[in-house]
């Protein structure tokens, strides 16, 4: 068994309204950056966790996504990167 | 009748709703812990409003893989009835008992006034007891109360008469003015396609004495004594 | 004793570092004469903790020793976690009021919702369960971004913790101000419900007997909380950040519960929060109040990190913790109910006969004090007070010459303006973010005068509201002190309560300066006075003393929470005007006071002028005048005139209930004859006290009933329909407004101030804001 | 001008309580993910701004994070990537 760190980004759906990713993005632009063009917010989960290979940290994470941590009628996930610790 | 109240780790609502069933509406009530498997014989189920497992996460995504929760799934698909109020309307949408979710309010605010909602289907369980279109007072108490679905399930909803509660204004129509989360077509309230489960977010459970500032919420229990036969 | 030797690792103990813990060179020496040799690093911590002004009260025990705390019907004074009044039917009331203004300031968020959090646990630990929460706030100008940044900030921490735990958020009130400018003040007040039978105090009892941490682990937050909020708020402050901790409300709901499984089981003697100074404090307080020794292994304590150390252990104010004295052979009873909770306990020590306080780290004494005088032997200060010239000065001002705009020739305008100003607006931008409805025993929530919470199985209710001006404190601090308890009387008594008892939280700058000290001791010694005359005992609170930025020290702010009982459900009144056709009636006498008005604030920009008088024996009879109306069933609204005065007071009571607003047309000349000759300004703005404004159907009754008591009434017009519009004449003026323009000034004025951007930093630069 | 999509992760600083996570964890485990070690939850935010270089978006975005995106007292930031779209 070895350690792994997997960090997992859920992000709201496409076409599903955003009202935090709008407000972050006034208020930005209240702030005087003026360059932003638009902003959207997720979460941002890391799990460590232990397993025989990266491989199957991965596929491990991907069940707990698909069972917890995103809500498909909703949100999207994408795992970022698994690491050895 | 006997209507089981679930209590999980961080419901506030559930004493509420065994004060409606035992004061007002003088039936049996009990308590069914989240851990345990067991429905005590209960008629109804009642998911009540609060804060599941603190909403950490997603509001009622981690209390629907409460273990009570298996046999409260069970009772559903049986055709028991069951009645998602607030964060139980959230738990009832994560457990895949009721479709679509519930999202952050638009406002990013939580959100407590009393609010005006139209029933939309009087022929359910739950609403036998009102008019078609008649307008009820009732409050709302929740962040998380922005409903949302897929266009097809939205489409769907409508067509078969599923959305049952829909937030109106002061003139009772379904306007902007009158939502008060962004709710998709201003649903407060939805069924599902057999008319056995039910979820809303306002709570009809704090409107049953006009002391408190309406009594509009006792139609909603009344149909179900009227409707489910014990 | 025990040999106590200095710990490994630990730091010598040298002035300097005797200085950074806040203690005097005095207390140094008062602490080597207790235990006969130097302290350890860990002794140190210690007592610089339970010394410190948040814990010790060295400024202000010896003042508020002179407040009155006794009633027939008073269960539990000061000194306990909460203060416990019976209100009959076997049932008690515990509440208490407590400031979390430093953590406020740096972190609003969470140091508003750790401070609902701390004072939920002082209410639960007394046997009660919260029904209520009440909050009383004050911030500087809204036109100040980061103002906006702090007021939303502690709304919605107050909001999503409260609402989280599942209990309602009923009453208190908002005031901006430039003078809390840098400074907020964030006062928390809780209310519990209980049967007298299961009052439990926080006393260790029972040689033998087990000491339990129960709750959340132990991690190194918030550790000197207690020190940090007995200082000035300065740049220092910010380096200071990791002091701020985070809440945890689920976790609270479930101590609640198994807290209050706890007391009912009867398995345990004693429950304490670990508020500020954590452990320490809460081991010593028990230890003192049992008059027992403790000890205490730190080896034992569930801990969230590793490599801490004792001093570390003791110190930490992580929060949703709680510390119990069970019965000894009950060990595995209060684990099972906490396990059922699904929380930890663990037992770290135990209640000894040997007259010390003693700690561990497993078989090496770390620290050890003799007896309870960590506790009995803290210091006590009385310096010097003076007021401050500047204020004798301010106080002295002829308001009375202060030329009128040139807008004011239209009083209309004049009220609109008043009634956008956002400490006079609705507060509704805040208080829709509660949750107030929950538990299902809301009669009046936020927006009536107090709030009127309904007592299941009788037909009471009890009235709960907190007050305080802190413009007129400042200005003159003992009228400033009786207005406080006078006004939340009040506003009990228009809800149809008589008021019972109070408890009080006084949030003032820095006492060594001799002006504060005067402002605290007149303040108190006003208070006393009112609580007296009103029959008011107080039975408990907090103080909070060093609220200072670099501008200086915010208004002395002595806050009252009042609870009054309601006889009857069908006593409870609303603040607004529900009948067209109904006679609006004034009671109580109308002066020439302008002076700390609203109205001179807001319109003119002057803080200054004499307050109002506050005759206490002319409220006494306002109050039991209103209560007999009340109670013969004449009275169809009640609403207390306070800001803005009795214009702002009448349009109030045609706007605040939105879906039913009404208008109102108003001849004040036959009221004129007993208004003292005051100039109409006085008379539309002017803030006397001791008034209220009535709408009834059957005015004859209540003027009989006000005249019996001695107090004068008058008929000043009646109630119309919205549409009918809102005026007021006297004499030969008019003023006149519509019922929609009085609301849009009044609801929209706090939302759309907030739909302007919210700043988190002050300044970009700020080293402290870049340094993450 | 070039238009840079920026993304950054916010996390609870190191020792201060993450209730969230530790409610994940537990969750995760009573689903009968037994290896899993220690969770954290935080946001994921991307931003969508114009900069003249990579360096001035990334730069540009630190600022926004420490004064508006993250909460120094009780949490950390790290630009994750910077992407010119
Ligand atoms: N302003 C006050 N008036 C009366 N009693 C007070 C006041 N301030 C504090 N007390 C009492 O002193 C005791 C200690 O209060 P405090 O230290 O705030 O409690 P805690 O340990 O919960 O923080 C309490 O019983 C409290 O009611
Ligand atoms: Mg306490």
């Amino acid at each position: 068994m070895t350690a792994f760190r997997v960090s997992v980004h859920i992000t709201p759906r496409r076409g599903i309204l955003d009202p935090q990713g709008k407000a972050v993005e006034g208020a930005l632009h209240s702030l005087g950056f003026a360059g932003v063009k638009e902003v959207h917010v997720g979460r941002y989960i890391v799990v460590e966790t232990d397993a025989e290979t990266q491989n199957a940290a991965e596929a491990e994470v991907k069940a707990m996504c698909e069972r917890l941590l995103a809500n498909p009628v909703i949100e999207d996930f994408e795992i970022e990167s698994v690491a050895a610790r | 009748m006997r209507f089981g109240i679930v209590t999980f780790p961080g419901s506030n609502c559930d004493y509420d709703a065994f004060r409606a069933v035992v004061d007002t509406l003088g039936e049996e009530a009990v308590y069914l812990w989240h851990k345990d498997h067991d429905l005590q014989g209960s008629d109804v189920v009642i998911l009540p409003g609060g804060f599941s497992y603190g909403d950490y996460l997603r509001a009622g995504a981690i209390a629907r893989f409460s273990p009570i929760m298996r046999e409260v799934i069970a009772h559903a698909r049986r055709g028991g009835p069951v009645i998602g109020i607030c964060n139980g309307f959230q738990i009832a949408c994560e457990a895949g008992l009721l479709p679509g979710a519930l999202l952050k309010n638009a406002s990013l605010k939580f959100v407590s006034a009393p609010v005006r909602i139209r029933v939309e289907n009087s022929q359910t369980r739950f609403t036998s007891d009102y008019d078609r279109h008649q307008i009820l007072t009732i409050p709302v108490a929740h962040g998380d109360g922005r409903y949302t679905a897929d266009d097809s399930t939205l489409k769907e909803l409508e067509h078969s008469g599923q959305v049952v509660f829909r937030y109106v204004d002061s003139g009772g129509d379904a306007t902007e003015a009158g939502n008060p989360n962004g709710s998709s077509n201003n649903i407060a309230g939805i069924i599902n396609r057999e008319g056995n489960v039910v979820g809303l977010m306002p709570h009809p459970e704090r409107a049953l004495d006009s002391l408190l500032g309406s009594d509009d919420g006792l139609g909603f229990f009344q149909s179900i004594l009227a409707t489910v036969a014990a | 004793m025990s040999v106590v030797a200095a710990r490994p690792g630990d730091p010598a103990i040298t002035p300097e570092l005797v200085a950074e813990h806040g203690v005097t060179t005095d207390e140094y020496d008062r602490i080597v004469a207790m235990l006969g040799r130097t302290p350890t690093f860990t002794e140190l911590g210690i007592v610089s903790a339970l010394w410190s002004e948040h814990c010790s009260y060295k400024h202000s025990r010896n003042l508020l020793k002179t407040l009155p705390t006794e009633a027939p019907y008073v269960l539990q004074g000061p000194g306990e976690n909460a203060g416990v009044i019976s209100i009959g039917n076997g049932l008690a009331v515990a509440f208490k009021i407590e400031s979390h203004n430093h953590p406020s300031a740096v972190e609003p968020y969470q140091g508003a919702a750790t401070g609902v959090g701390g004072i939920l646990r002082d209410v639960f630990t007394m046997g009660a369960r919260p029904i209520a929460m009440l909050n009383s706030l004050r911030f500087g100008s809204l036109d100040n971004a980061r103002v906006r940044y702090l007021f939303s900030g502690v709304v919605k921490g107050i909001g999503d913790y409260g609402n989280c735990v599942g209990i309602p958020t009923v009453a208190g009130e908002i005031v901006f101000d430039d003078a809390y400018e840098g400074n907020p003040l964030v006062n928390a007040m809780c209310v519990g419900l209980m049967h007298e039978s299961d009052l439990i105090r926080a006393k260790a009892e029972g040689v033998g007997n087990p000491i339990i941490a129960v709750g959340a682990k132990t991690g190194r937050d918030g550790i000197h909380g207690a020190s940090f909020a007995s200082e000035d708020l300065s740049a220092a402050s910010d380096a200071k950040r990791p002091r701020v901790q985070v809440g945890d409300p689920f976790t609270e709901k479930l101590l609640l519960e198994a807290s209050l499984e706890l007391i009912k089981s009867g398995h345990i003697v004693a429950i304490q929060d670990m508020g500020a100074a954590g452990l320490t404090s809460s081991s010593a307080e028990m230890a003192e109040r049992g008059d027992v020794g403790v000890t205490i292994d730190v080896t034992k304590v569930p801990v969230r990190e590793t490599g801490m150390t004792p001093y570390e252990i003791l110190l930490s104010e992580s929060q949703e913790r709680m510390l119990v004295v069970a019965h000894k052979g009950k060990e595995a009873e209060v684990h099972a109910i906490l396990a059922k909770w699904d929380l930890d306990s663990e037992v770290i020590g135990e209640v000894i006969a040997e007259p010390v306080y003693r700690v561990t780290e497993g078989s090496t004494v770390v620290a050890e004090f003799p007896g309870s005088r960590l506790v009995t032997e803290c210091p006590r200060y009385t310096p010097d007070a003076a007021e401050n010239p500047d204020i004798v000065a301010l106080r002295a001002l002829d308001v009375g010459s202060i030329p009128e705009r040139a807008e004011e020739v239209d009083p209309a305008w004049t009220l609109l303006r008043l009634l956008q100003s956002p400490t006079i607006a609705s507060k509704a931008w805040a208080y829709g973010q509660y949750d107030s409805t929950v538990r299902t025993n809301t009669v009046i929530g936020p927006g009536g005068d107090a709030a009127a919470l309904r007592i299941r199985g009788t037909d009471k209710a009890i009235a709960v509201k907190t007050d305080c001006n802190g413009r007129y404190t400042y200005l003159d601090p003992r009228i400033g002190g009786r207005i406080a308890v006078a006004e939340a009387a009040r506003n009990v008594a228009c809800t149809g309560g008589r008021p019972m008892a109070i408890t009080n939280c006084l949030n003032f700058g820095n006492p060594r300066k001799p002006e504060v000290f005067y402002q605290l001791k007149e303040a108190i010694a006003g208070m006393g006075e009112a609580c007296r005359a009103l029959g008011t005992p107080v039975t408990g609170g907090n103080v909070s003393l060093y609220n200072e930025n670099p501008s200086g020290a915010v208004y002395p702010t002595p806050v009252v929470g009042m609870v009054g009982l309601i006889d009857s459900l069908s006593h409870v009144t609303r603040s607004t005007f529900s009948n067209p056709g109904d006679t609006i009636l004034l009671m109580g006498e109308t002066r020439d006071e302008l002076g700390g008005s609203e109205y001179l604030a807001s319109i003119h920009g002057i803080v200054g002028g004499t307050p109002p008088q506050c005759d206490l024996a002319k409220e006494k009879a306002a109050i039991d005048a209103l209560h007999e109306a009340i109670t013969s069933g004449a009275i169809a609204s009640a609403h207390d005139c306070s800001d803005g005065g009795l214009a702002v007071a009448l349009a109030e009571s045609c706007i605040a209930n939105q879906p039913a607003q009404m208008g109102a047309s108003i001849d004040l000349d036959d009221a004129y004859s007993d208004m003292n000759r005051a100039p109409h300004r006085a008379v539309l703005f002017g803030e006397t006290q001791a008034r209220f404004l009535l709408s009834s159907s059957a005015p004859a009754v209540v003027e009989a009933i006000a005249r019996k008591h001695g107090v004068p009434i008058h008929a000043i017009g009646i109630v119309l329909d919205k549409d009918e519009g809102f005026s007021i004449r006297l004499q030969d003026s008019v003023l006149r407004t519509s019922v929609r323009e009085m609301s849009s000034a009044w609801h929209d004025a706090i939302p759309s101030i907030m739909s302007s951007p919210v700043i988190a930093a002050a300044d970009v630069d700020e080293p402290a804001l870049a340094e993450a």
